[in-house]
């Protein structure tokens, strides 16, 4: 059977992360292909729950990642999305969830080679501690389950 | 607000102002104007925001020429330079503690002399008696520096009007006081007079 | 149930070379909901476009997801494309398989895994979308500027000049603001009021300027595009229409000795005045504080030798209320005064000015016209002192920031100096020399080398009076930092640039952030520096920050562009990606409890209090609601909200949710 | 009012007068001195210069001494030692391990709650009820208010408030009729410490000080330290030899000042202690009279101990 | 007891309040049980001692206690904050509510928050030295033992909700549990489904808890969910400064921020 791969999913925000993953791309630097990217349009969007969500759907990491302080595109969805974080992050480590799952980081808009170390760390860091078994998963839902309203 | 000391080389002795004081001298700007309002600035070797240049540049030798400097023993602590410092540099906080640093690691400026042996008569007065003595005082200190002669004019005067009493107020609980002095023995005047020897 | 089509591009090799393109759309069409999955050489492409136009009409597509290259590339694109065949462009979405996929990861099983990992989340996304339309916001085209100082007037006559209606709001008597002040300005040494008053009589003939002196915001309420403003005209106690200006009434105003503000309390003023002779309208105001007919219920001379009988002392506060699309705020600066110094003689010698009044004195419409007399005694200074980084830079005086404009105008002041009086002697006392700007190191250098200015590098410690004269201690760094005394006649502090004492107020009633020290706070300190985090309302000048005269009109014309660029169209048509408060059915009406943390949250102040009430107008609840012409859809509301009553048009929760099923 | 009271060295020594005369005023002002049982030498420049420990430790005894003696307020006429006492509780206050430390040092307990007051915050609030109606013979004089370094610095404890230019000296001069001058070294350093070890940087800068105030015309130099005092009095001669000049103007502690103005007989205030003569028609041209308990000269050495 | 009866008594008499909440003796001797005593007769009822704990505050915004008119509350402090956080959070407008402390024998009326904040103030805030040592002990575990104990822990939890009933912020006239588009939370309590729902009551009440501790004292399985509250409001208090339920000026934590909050966690 083949070695394990890690499923990381990536929330980031529209005009700093994702538009740095862009610059990655058109300067062609290499990085693991275990990331899938949620877009949103700003740090300040992401719901603690969603992430809670993406280990219920089984990944085996998080990538939270935004506008660097000072740079957000709506002046201040960052400051906010980071006071969350650190209450998020503080309930999680006395749960005892493992900390060394979910990253968080800004990456700017020029930052196209931190945002391939960030992945390619993120990845080797996790397929270290290999699947998250411990972390309880949702029960039978995939995407043919769920009908649409 | 003090610097942080770099992790892995050992601190310098910015960090250690920092450490014990709580200041930081990169703080400083280097506008001068503690050097413009200082007393003693035109008989400093190094003048007050120099001997911060000299902590914030920290080359080798730095150190020894801030603690060797006469500069640190001439600050009276009249607090002008804090007064009027626009970044809030609380220099004669510093300058206390380079002078002791000073002492401990024998550095003393040799000018320094008679101003250390000024202040150490001084503690051993109060050791003894508690209180000052100041015809103690005196006396021990001539003999310390053998300025015999400096102040000839001054005792008698004193002792003419009744402000000398040749025998020193001592206080009921000397011991108290003595053992105070033993207890902050640990950064006490003892190592002083290597520091002071000329 | 829905229809998604999917379209696959190669981009070429680009995509293709990589991921196994054909794979992918096999893939996706195996996706339940996929009715259609093709993959082609370039999508973007006329032919590649086509292809999803007709899938849209053939197939009846409900919804559509290209995998191809970054959203940030393509995406207005591809939603035109279904635009054009009668697709809602918000139910089209791309996946990037290029950017963060092709380009970023070898050609391998696992690339492609992750391809159609991507078009799955998006096509998942894409079933939830619905079909959103663009917000309109109608625009009255008048623009609001606050302040007639020369920012203020820039702005006012770009706007005006563009065809738009302007309403200059100036709180003083006349407009002019701090620049009417200033003798000669750096680096050209151009007299300042010969440049200004042709702009101040320009604001004053311009049909599309409205015209409000001596009057100050009170009130400002709604949103970009329509904004309500109350303006308070203070009462002038004159017939504005009436007067000619004539000034028969300050020649005759018994109370003639009150310090006055223009020359920066140098000179004198009577109670009925007008600021400056050359000031726009040259109306006289009357200064109630110290009018005696108003202290004492007699006196009346003025009203007995107007020949317009134009004088009005029952006038009162008028409040006028306008509707603006826009508002400019450049409120302008004040300075520091020479008591805010306790090492400088905490401003009791009359001999230690500021900057602003050493440009009265140079100035010749100044009360010593021109010549340069030191305030005592009338003497002209054989000595002068100037100061640079009075107050600022000075965080023990509560300013930790640089004024910008000091080193400038003290190396002018100087220079000025040393051309009035041949023999004197100017020394000037610094820190750094920051002279960044066209012509502006040359200009320093100059007052050193040729006007021998003597620059001494350190900072001075005290100034104290001895029989007549200044003793100033400072110290020379350069010199092993000896220190150096000098004997002064006269000492000039180059003082701190401040925001005006109630610019914090002031922002508060217009709902913009400001900074610590009260200068008004720009969008985007990079991107964004001429707007406010409130959209619609635009800064310029040194209300913002400390700024010289070119900066300020730059900022101001920026603003004014920015202005006139939201006036171009009738309506201010909007992205709809922004939020919205649920509404249901009665009795809930909105699952929003109206607990309203959110309000502080948004960055747009876009949180309004809706009340719900019954027909009769009792009130059932009062619950959040979101002003669509001023959210920029960020969603921190959106993350904030418990009962999840608020929900992002485009990235809904449903949305993401589902996305994250399909990883 | 009763108010704790801790003299000091010097008021003890060389500049008993100081002592003797605020004993002397203090009844007339309804004030009653409580002497610091047993109490020690602050430790002074010497302390704080050599052994930080050591200056926070000994300050803290006598803190503490007071404490226990229930003063809540303690008058440090010295500002000198008030300078060490009020910056030695400011550190504990801020500090609670320190706090607790010294506290063993010292073997003692130590909350903080006794707060320090310079002579001119007791005597000021004297003046301001009625100090005025007790003047028998105003002292009509030009003064120099001179406040030196630790009456005006670190403004964050030190009793007067305007730091350049503090002006509680000058109100009291005025409340017993004198003249205070407009000058520039109020608030100069006199040298200090270093009066012993390097008289002539006393003699410049104390020098510097008495030349302002004589050429402004000021007939007498008004002090609230002994090292002032000491500086511009004793070392006189030393200051008229650097400078080639004579000046004669004496310097007063205000204590004396206001002993004068309530028409105090000079021995009781000292006045014959000084090394510049002090020679005020006001004060000779009258009955010596007696206040409070009837002290004379000769003993005042000893007063400040029997007091306690 | 005997002063708030007749404060009581005195109150409905007066017609100044239509109802009174408070505690009356329960079914078994341990508990005690909350009371609406509507009628001056009825208001010998009221008992108050150490065992009255439960946060009566959940009553007051519920339509059908508004219904009865102005209602006077009996309080222990964290019916104080609750209502004080009412107040921030714009459920309760000023002298809607009348509260009655008790404090050895005696009655005091706090008729407005201005009172509350004033009354609170003369009170020791933060955590006990024992709610301080409680979270130290889980802290000093190792994750694994911590997630073991907390897996421990929730998987007794029935999702039977008291802990929502019984919190007095939690009103919420749609709670997430109850939102199925998309479905946050499954409703089944499956492990996933009891640790985000604990996790979403943390966090929902993160800057806001009051720490009355009602929701423990609720839980029928005895779940310590208050310590997720309180190791939030630690973290909370020591990050932001947030101290809900002290003041009305202020600001919620999580809807405010200073550009310089710690954030050694990002890179």
């Amino acid at each position: 059977m083949a070695a394990f791969e890690p499923k990381i999913v990536a929330f980031v925000c529209n005009w700093c992360t994702y538009a740095g993953a862009d610059l990655t791309g058109t300067s062609r630097i290499k990085y693991a292909p275990n990331v899938r990217m949620i877009r949103l349009p700003c740090t300040g969007r992401i719901d603690f729950m969603l992430i809670l969500q993406a280990f219920g759907q089984g990944a085996d990491g998080v990538i939270v990642s935004g506008c660097h302080p000072g740079d957000c595109h709506y002046t201040a969805g960052n400051y906010h999305a980071r006071r969350r974080w650190i209450l998020f992050r503080r309930l999680l480590d006395f749960l005892g969830v493992d900390l060394r799952r979910i990253h968080f980081a800004w990456v700017s808009a020029a930052e196209g080679a931190k945002w391939a170390e960030l992945v390619n760390e993120v990845a080797a860091t996790i397929r270290e501690l290999g699947p998250y078994d411990t972390f309880p998963k949702r029960l039978a839902c995939r995407p043919e389950a769920v009908e649409v309203a | 607000m003090s610097h942080p000391p770099s992790t892995n080389a050992p601190a310098t002795l910015a960090d250690r102002v920092a450490e014990a004081t709580g200041e930081s001298v990169f703080r400083c700007y280097q506008c001068g104007k503690c050097a413009a309002g200082c007393p003693l600035a035109a008989e400093m070797d190094y003048e007050p925001n120099q001997i911060l240049r000299l902590l914030q540049l920290n080359l080798p030798g730095t150190e020894e020429e801030v603690l060797g400097s006469l500069a640190i023993w001439l600050c009276l602590t009249c607090e002008t330079c804090a007064a009027r410092c626009p970044q809030e540099v609380d220099l004669p906080r510093i300058m206390d503690y380079l002078r002791q640093e000073s002492l401990q690691t024998g550095q003393a400026h040799p000018k320094a002399k008679d101003i250390l042996a000024f202040h150490q008569a001084f503690l051993e007065s109060i050791r003894k008696n508690g209180r000052l003595h100041e015809v103690g005082l005196i006396s021990s200190y001539k003999l310390k520096t053998w300025h015999l002669l400096q102040d000839v004019g001054v005792a008698p005067k004193l002792l003419a009007r009744g402000k000398l009493s040749l025998l020193p107020h001592g206080i009921a609980e000397r011991g108290k006081v003595a053992r105070i002095f033993e207890k902050c023995a640990d950064t006490a005047t003892t190592p002083t007079e290597k520091g002071a020897a000329p | 149930m829905p229809r998604i089509g999917v379209f696959v591009c190669h981009c070429g090799e680009n995509i293709a070379g990589t991921v196994d393109t054909a794979a992918v759309a096999r893939a996706a069409a195996e996706f339940p909901g996929v009715v259609h999955s093709v993959d082609y050489k370039y999508m973007c492409s006329d032919p590649g476009q086509n292809l999803i136009k007709q899938a849209i009409r053939e197939k009846k597509l409900t919804g559509v997801v290209v995998a191809a290259c970054s959203p940030r590339m393509h995406e207005p694109t591809f939603r035109r494309a279904c635009a054009e065949a009668g697709l809602n462009p918000f139910l089209c979405e791309m996946a990037n398989l290029r950017e963060h996929c092709s380009w970023v990861h070898e050609r391998t099983a696992a690339t492609t895994e992750k391809a159609i990992d991507l078009v799955r989340i998006l096509v998942e996304k894409v079933k939830r979308n619905r079909p959103l339309y663009p917000i309109n916001v109608p625009i009255t085209r008048t623009a609001l500027v606050l302040g007639g100082g020369i920012a203020g007037i820039q702005a006012a006559l770009d706007i005006a000049n563009a065809g738009h209606k302007v309403i200059l709001v100036e709180r003083q008597a006349s407009i002019g603001g701090h620049m009417a002040q200033l003798s000669e300005t750096f680096p050209t040494l151009d007299c300042s009021q010969c440049i200004l008053t042709p702009r101040m009589v320009e604001v004053a003939q311009h049909p599309n300027i409205t015209l409000y002196t001596y009057s100050e915001l009170e009130r400002l309420e709604g949103f970009i595009g329509n904004f309500r403003a109350v303006i308070r005209k203070k009462a002038r106690s004159i017939d504005e229409t009436a007067c000619t200006g004539c000034g028969a009434c300050i020649q005759k105003c018994p109370t003639k000795k009150i310090p006055s503000e223009f020359n920066a309390q140098l000179g004198m003023r009577t109670a009925i005045y007008v600021p400056f002779p050359q000031a726009v309208p040259n109306k006289p105001v009357i200064d109630r504080e110290h009018c005696v007919y108003f202290k004492t219920g007699r006196c009346k001379l003025c009203e007995r030798v107007c020949p317009a009988k134009a004088i009005r002392y029952d006038q009162e506060d008028m409040l006028i209320e306008v509707n603006v699309g826009a508002v400019v705020a450049a409120t302008g600066y004040e300075v520091k005064g020479p008591d805010f110094f306790p090492e400088y003689g905490y401003g009791q010698y009359k001999d230690v000015i500021t900057g602003l009044q050493f440009e009265r004195l140079a100035s010749a419409s100044g009360p010593t016209q021109g010549v340069i007399r030191r305030p005592s005694d009338g003497a002209v200074p054989q000595t002068v002192v100037f100061v640079a980084c009075a107050g600022s830079r000075d965080p023990a005086k509560g300013l930790n920031y640089c004024s910008k404009i000091c080193c400038m105008y003290t190396a002018k002041h100087a220079m000025l100096y040393r051309h009035k009086v041949h023999e004197g002697r100017a020394y000037v006392f610094y820190m750094d020399i920051r002279a960044g700007g066209k012509m502006y190191e040359e200009f320093v250098r100059r007052a050193i080398e040729e006007d021998q200015v003597n620059y001494i590098r350190g900072r001075v410690s005290r100034i104290y009076e001895r029989n007549g004269k200044l003793i100033v201690k400072g110290v020379d760094t350069l010199l092993n930092s000896r220190p150096v005394e000098i004997e002064a006649d006269l000492v000039v502090l180059a003082t701190a640039m401040v925001p005006q004492p109630d610019a914090e107020q002031l922002a508060q009633r217009m709902k913009v952030s400001y900074d610590e020290y009260g200068f008004l706070a720009e969008a985007h300190p990079k991107l964004r520096p001429v707007e406010m985090n409130t959209a619609g309302i635009f800064v310029a000048g040194a209300c913002q920050a400390p700024k010289d005269i070119p900066e300020s009109v730059a900022q101001a014309s920026g603003a004014a562009s920015k202005v006139i660029a939201l006036f171009s169209k009738e309506e201010l048509s909007r992205e709809p990606l922004v939020a919205v408060v649920n509404r249901c059915a009665p009795p809930e009406y909105s699952t929003c409890i109206g607990c309203f943390l959110c309000e502080s949250a948004c960055p747009y102040q876009a949180i309004e209090r809706e009340e719900i009430r019954t027909r009769d107008g009792k009130l059932i609840k009062t619950v959040a609601k979101v002003n669509q012409g001023v959210c920029q859809g960020c969603g921190t509301c959106v993350a904030l909200c418990r009962s999840k009553s608020i929900d992002l048009q485009g990235f809904t929760n449903e949305q993401v949710f589902a996305e994250l099923i399909a990883v | 009012m009763k108010v704790g009271f801790f003299p000091g060295c010097s008021l003890e020594g060389s500049s008993r007068e100081y002592n003797e005369s605020l004993q002397a005023i203090a009844p007339a002002l309804g004030l009653e001195l409580c002497e610091v049982p047993d109490w020690n030498c602050c430790g002074a420049t010497a302390a704080h210069t050599l052994n930080h420990k050591l200056a926070l430790a000994l300050p803290a005894r006598i803190l503490a001494l007071a404490e226990q003696a229930g003063f809540t307020e303690l008058l440090v006429p010295c500002s000198a030692c008030l300078a060490r006492l009020a910056s030695t509780r400011d550190e504990l206050t801020r500090n609670e391990a320190l706090r607790r430390e010294i506290s063993a040092v010292i073997e003692l307990p130590y909350a903080g709650t006794t707060r320090v007051l310079s002579v001119l915050d007791v005597l000021l609030t004297c003046a301001r009820d009625g100090l005025k109606d007790r003047v028998r013979h105003p002292f009509a004089h030009k003064v120099a208010c001179y406040y030196g370094c630790y009456l005006t610095r670190p403004a964050r404890l030190a009793p007067c408030r305007r730091t350049e230019d503090p002006q509680e000296m000058d109100e009291l001069m005025r409340a017993v009729g004198a003249e205070p001058i407009d000058w520039a070294f109020k608030v100069e350093c006199c040298g200090a410490g270093l009066s012993v070890s390097r008289l002539e940087t006393v003699a410049e800068l104390s020098g510097r000080i008495l030349a302002d105030a004589a050429e402004r015309g000021a007939e007498a130099i008004v002090v609230a330290c002994p090292m002032c005092h000491t500086n511009l009095d004793l070392r006189r001669d030393a200051i008229l030899r650097r400078r080639g000049t004579n000046w004669r103007l004496p310097v007063l502690y205000v204590s004396q000042v206001i002993g004068l103005a309530l028409g105090l007989n000079e021995r009781t205030l000292g006045l014959h202690r000084h090394h510049v003569p002090v020679r005020f028609p006001a004060a000779v041209t009258r009955q010596p009279m007696e206040v409070g308990a009837g002290r004379s000269a000769s003993d005042g050495s000893g007063a400040a101990q029997r007091e306690s | 007891m005997e002063a708030l009866q007749n404060k009581a008594r005195a109150l409905l008499e007066a017609g100044t309040v239509q109802v009174v909440i408070g505690y009356a003796a329960g079914s078994d001797p341990e508990r005690v049980r909350a009371v609406f005593v509507r009628r001056p007769e009825q208001a010998s009822q009221l008992i108050f001692d150490a065992r009255c704990r439960q946060n009566l505050a959940t009553y007051l915004l519920k339509p059908e206690v508004r219904a009865l008119g102005r209602p006077t509350l009996v309080c222990v402090p964290g019916t104080l904050r609750a209502l004080l956080q009412y107040g921030v959070e714009n459920q309760l407008t000023d002298e809607a509510v009348l509260a009655l402390v008790v404090t050895d024998g005696s009655v005091t009326e706090l008729p407005r928050f201005a009172a509350m904040e004033e009354y609170l103030a003369g009170l020791p805030r933060g955590l006990t030295p024992q709610q301080q040592a409680e979270l130290d002990r889980i802290d000093g575990l190792t994750p694994a033992e911590r997630w073991a104990f907390w897996s421990a822990e929730l998987q007794r939890c029935v999702k039977c909700y008291a802990c929502r009933a019984a919190c007095p912020l939690c009103y919420c006239a749609r709670c997430i549990t109850d939102v199925n588009q998309p479905q946050w939370i499954p409703v089944s309590s499956d492990p996933l489904g009891n640790l985000e729902w604990n996790i979403v009551r943390a966090m929902h009440l993160a800057g806001r808890c009051v720490d009355c501790g009602s929701c423990a004292d609720a839980c029928p399985e005895g779940i310590r969910i208050d310590l997720l509250n309180r190791v939030l409001a630690r973290e909370a208090l020591q990050q932001f400064g947030a101290e809900p339920g002290f003041s009305l000026r202020k600001e919620y934590a999580l809807a405010t921020f200073k550009p310089d909050d710690k954030e050694e966690f990002i890179r």
